[in-house]
């Protein structure tokens, strides 16, 4: 079995084997291997292409984008994704702009771990797909699953524009699987994660999985819900999630991310903008509250969406 | 260093006061440690073993009045400026009567209507708000109030500190940053994280004083920390506080810290300053062993009764909760 | 005659002289006035409260949330919107979660010179309040005419939480009024800017204005339609904007931010929820390109919406 | 400073070519200025009139295979790197044809393959990219490359700025900063930006070498940054260039600068770098006033054709625009 974590070590190591362009920046990824130990082992299976940061993200990132424009294919990571928007401006500003003031492309992968855990509290648990997204020149992988993980990062390198790679911290050790795969979808394609008839569950992440469990709690009501897993929120794949609603006529967007402007609200707005006449009741949203993440375990239970919470929405949904 | 530090006696009440609260801190520490072995904490414990002489130092030379906005391993200080052994362990269990019931918690503390702010996470963030703080206090004509903060070196590499601090040294205010040099962020060496020969070089690029503290030793961090508290309380403008010193613990309990040089561990700057006060106060004979065990079995009652009681206490029930991040009466905003 | 940016400095000059617990802090806004002359004067009327800050937006930020814990109601301006990245950490860590974590709120006001004119290029344009309003804690205003942009102003300072004042560049000097207003509609109602029967245009800040041009050229085709001008983004007033779809069927949202997750994403998603049986045709969007803003000035107007835009969008919608 | 500069002569040949640069940078900027006045450039017109001597140093100093990112005030700079006439008036017009095709405008114009990066205007943004640049030559093995990036008074103050030395004196990069003190950013004056006496004094807390150029001197600013480019390229890690010097102009073309001590004007910081170089060529006898009144009529001759060939061009159509931020194949994405 091989965790979501060690799927990220794996297409890190493959990442370096394969590639002399790509190399590693970030804060105690060296030696130490990380602050979730993504890299472990890397500094020394490949010497000086694995480098301790300073404390410094808006550096690291700027780093990364001149290193990017010579021709390099850095990958750096951010200890967690909330201290990223210490290096927001370089995000956003420099390495979104560039290709398209300049012509040359970024290929930078920023890592963000991403996502609520228990007692990880405001600061260590943020969402910040949405943030990203809403800036043009930007890739916004979420993956889902161990399998995506791997191979939407070996793609992320591959793709000629600044990605950022948000992966679920809840995901690292929890999420198992049996191997890495060999042959995977592009990492634009959403993913038909779960057959179904009665409503659709749009989702992605951490979330997929509450979604999937709500989806079975609700097969003792006799509901068949399909569950479609977003893969990556910017490219955002339209056609995949119109399909499924064509089947079932109603959508779910469930998302950890806050309500405002989020990846729930975009799904939705294409959806009644371009599918109007295949909805059979109102498009639902389930974000976490629009408050910060809060440190108590229960709280915190309480304020993202779980598999109950969503299975309940789904039967009003459903009720509508 | 120490030792100018050792010759130059410092007052017995404040020597013992400090130790008082180092001693307070360090076994605080040792019950949360052992409660996030026993699971009973979530997310993390991060400690300041090690470092509680430079750390009480700062919050036992500030005021009621002042301004402090501590950071990771500031119990020892945070307990001298006031906060209670009851809130930390409020806040590290989450506790509904904490001051961040269970919003936030750990380090994440503070009560900012008293002077005593909570950091956020982001390194470097409380310098400004702190330089802030200072120019209310300068708007509402009041004079002779300082505030501190406290900062690791890992923390210099910020530009909030950069842009704080230089803010700061331009408006002249009474601010005083203490940055504890622990030989590591997290486990990243000083030399991967600075090329300045000292972290004092950098006081003369912002034009402030620069003043060096010797992290394990009690009486030279009270002289030390004293005078910089001093000098910007009576118009010096901001100060630049270096303590050496090493964390003699992982960065958090889940860190083993197996990257930490065992030169430095052996090294002066590897000593524990709160073995190296209890042999002052007894070389001293301002206590005897006997007594300083008594004070040990003291703390270790009060925060054993403490941390029992907070265990007790309810957690916060998410269905009270109003779920509001903006304090704008629900009435004005029909849905926000 | 008053410009939409002499209201701004009258509102200023009113706090000053009201609130002596107001100050002003950010670059250039001394003696010198600020870069649009927003402040003009105010340091000589005002000496000690208006003061110029290092090129450092973190630390400005920083200080007005410092400020603001002791009891101060600091304005800081931002020399342009697209800085407020530089002191992003602040904003939305620090000064957003405050009340939340701490029960002291965080009244801090952070002037947003914002939005596109001709020849100002990616990095003088851009229109943040989506950015702002995905994060809990924050009240994000965008006040469209001269009247709001005073009131507005004054009432932000009121407000206990933070605010993200937007305040419309290409407005400043362009847009007059008779007078300031003095009874004025409360910062978080939506006004009905227009009447009318046959479809709804929600929209915000610059985008009012081409948005009533462009109502007024559809009364040619026999055309009423209705707009509405949110005022403040965050939070949202769904309610009236679900009361003019409900005399309409119909809306459209224009926004001058870039679409994923924009305003305007927001609103169709809260309208669908909320008011899906209100509706006659799908709810339609429309933002500026999602590209960096163009330096070019024909480029540029060819990225935001215009009246002619809007019109043909609303043409469009009408169609359905 | 300068009169050091004047006794050890400079090389002729070098000095000559800086200042026919400087001259048609002048010239250019004069061209830039009247199109503004007469409503054709749109945004704004910054001009780096008075510190031309200072940034033709970094342009003239670095090769082929180097990397420079320019600032707002380097047109001269720029043009001894290889920018042309050309492709400022396009980039300023908004030419389809320039660099950045409409796109972006004005000082933000660079040719990033060729080394020649492009500015964005939040200050301080370049010299982690430039860092990043030079880890890349690193990383391919590649030696004796130099990367040299501007700066203002004002820049100073970003944490960009600190980050960005910080991490390149740690990685030990043949990076060279080079900050124009031109005494004031934009309206703000030294006194309310920094509290330090000296913004060398900045060096030392990086760890990393400082150099004073007087910024009127055309020859003290072709040897001192020179001497840093060298110190850069052969191993000595990081420099960080202080060029006094005054803008002899608005901080753009809307701006009368009204705010500028007189004081300044009239001292040795205000004089014309321009002027001074043109009487020390005279002095000796390295030109005579007829020459240089030539070269002066040479250089109006090229912008003036250029600028009137520039708004012969078509302007970028916006049917035309693909209106894509990213480079991915549309095919790939169904819709982005
Ligand atoms: C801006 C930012 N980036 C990353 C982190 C994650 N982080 C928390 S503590 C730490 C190390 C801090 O080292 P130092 O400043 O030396 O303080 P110490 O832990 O040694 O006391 C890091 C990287 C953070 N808190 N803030
Ligand atoms: C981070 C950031 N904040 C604000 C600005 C707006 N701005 C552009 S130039 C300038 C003044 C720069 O002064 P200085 O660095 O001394 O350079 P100078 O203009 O004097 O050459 C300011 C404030 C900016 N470009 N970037
Ligand atoms: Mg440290
Ligand atoms: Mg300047």
């Amino acid at each position: 079995m091989i965790t979501y974590l060690e799927a990220i070590r794996s297409a890190l190591a493959k990442l370096l084997a394969d590639d002399p362009r790509v190399f590693l920046y970030g804060q105690d990824i060296g030696s130490f291997g990380g602050a979730f130990k993504a890299t472990k082992n890397l500094a020394r299976e490949f010497p000086g292409r694995v480098l301790d940061s300073p404390l410094s993200e808006d550096a690291i990132i700027g780093v990364a984008i001149g290193a990017a424009i010579e021709g390099m294919r850095p990958i750096v990571e951010m200890q967690f994704a909330d201290f990223s928007v210490c290096g927001f401006n370089q995000i956003v500003n420099h390495a979104a702009t560039l290709y398209y003031r300049t012509e040359v492309p970024c290929p930078i992968v920023v890592r963000l771990p991403s996502g609520g855990t228990p007692g990880s509290g405001p600061f260590h648990s943020q969402s910040m797909e949405a943030i990203y997204a809403h800036y043009p020149g930007l890739v916004v992988m979420t993956p889902g699953t161990v399998e995506d993980v791997y191979s939407m990062l070996v793609e992320a390198v591959a793709i000629d524009d600044p990605v950022l790679f948000c992966e679920h911290k809840f995901l690292y050790n929890h999420l198992k699987a049996e191997r890495l795969p060999d042959l995977v979808a592009p990492a634009f394609k959403a993913r038909l994660a779960r057959q179904g008839r009665d409503a659709t569950i749009v989702t992605y992440g951490a979330m997929l999985h509450e979604s999937l469990a709500a989806a079975q709690e609700l097969v003792a009501d006799g509901y068949e819900i399909e569950v479609v897993d977003l893969r990556t929120v910017k490219p955002l794949d339209t056609d995949t999630v119109l399909a499924s609603v064509a089947r079932t006529g109603r959508i779910l967007c469930v998302s950890e991310a806050w309500p405002w402007g989020g990846v729930a609200a975009e799904v939705v707005a294409r959806v009644t903008a371009e599918g109007f006449d295949l909805l059979d009741a109102p498009p639902q949203r389930l974000n976490a509250r629009d408050t910060p993440v809060p440190y108590h375990p229960d709280l915190w239970a309480a304020h993202r969406p779980t598999a109950s919470a969503i299975a309940s929405a789904m039967q009003r949904l459903l009720e509508m | 260093m120490s030792s100018v530090g050792a010759r130059l006696s410092p007052k017995r009440g404040q020597y013992l006061r400090a130790y008082r609260f180092m001693l307070l801190a360090r076994v605080a520490e040792e019950k949360l440690a052992s409660l996030y072995r026993a699971g009973l904490i979530k997310g993390g414990v991060f400690l300041g073993r090690g470092q509680e002489a430079l750390s009480v130092s700062v919050g036992l030379n500030l005021r009621k009045g002042d301004i402090f906005a501590p950071l990771i391993r500031d119990q020892a200080g945070r307990m001298a400026f006031g906060d209670s052994v009851l809130d930390t362990f409020r806040t590290y269990l989450g506790s509904q009567l904490g001051s961040m019931r269970g919003r936030d918690g750990n380090i994440h503390r503070g009560r900012p209507r008293e002077g005593y702010y909570a950091m956020i996470s982001h390194l470097g963030a409380m310098i400004p708000a702190v330089a802030g703080g200072l120019m209310a206090r300068r708007f509402r004509g009041e004079t002779g109030v300082v505030g501190a903060t406290c900062l690791g070196d890992g923390g210099t590499s910020t530009g909030a500190f950069h842009e704080g601090l230089n803010v700061a040294a331009v408006e002249k205010l009474p601010l005083v940053v203490v940055v504890a040099n622990n030989q590591y962020a997290y486990s990243t060496p000083n030399d991967r994280q600075f090329a300045c020969k000292d972290l004092l070089d950098k006081a003369a690029g912002y034009g402030i004083a620069g003043h060096r503290a010797d992290g394990t030793d009690l009486a030279d961090c009270l002289r030390i920390v004293g005078a910089a508290i001093e000098a910007a309380r009576s118009g010096g403008g901001p100060q630049f506080v270096v303590g050496d010193l090493l964390r003699l613990v992982g960065h958090g309990e889940h860190d083993d810290a197996g990257y930490v040089d065992p030169g430095l561990k052996s090294a002066h700057v590897g000593r524990d300053c709160l073995k190296v006060s209890e042999e002052f106060l007894i070389e001293k004979n301002w206590a005897s062993a006997e007594q300083i065990a008594g004070w040990r079995t003291e703390a270790k009652r009060e925060v054993d009764t403490t941390a029992a009681r907070v265990q007790r206490e309810a957690s916060p029930d998410p269905a009270e909760e109003d779920w509001r991040a903006v304090s704008i009466p629900s009435g004005d905003l029909a849905r926000v």
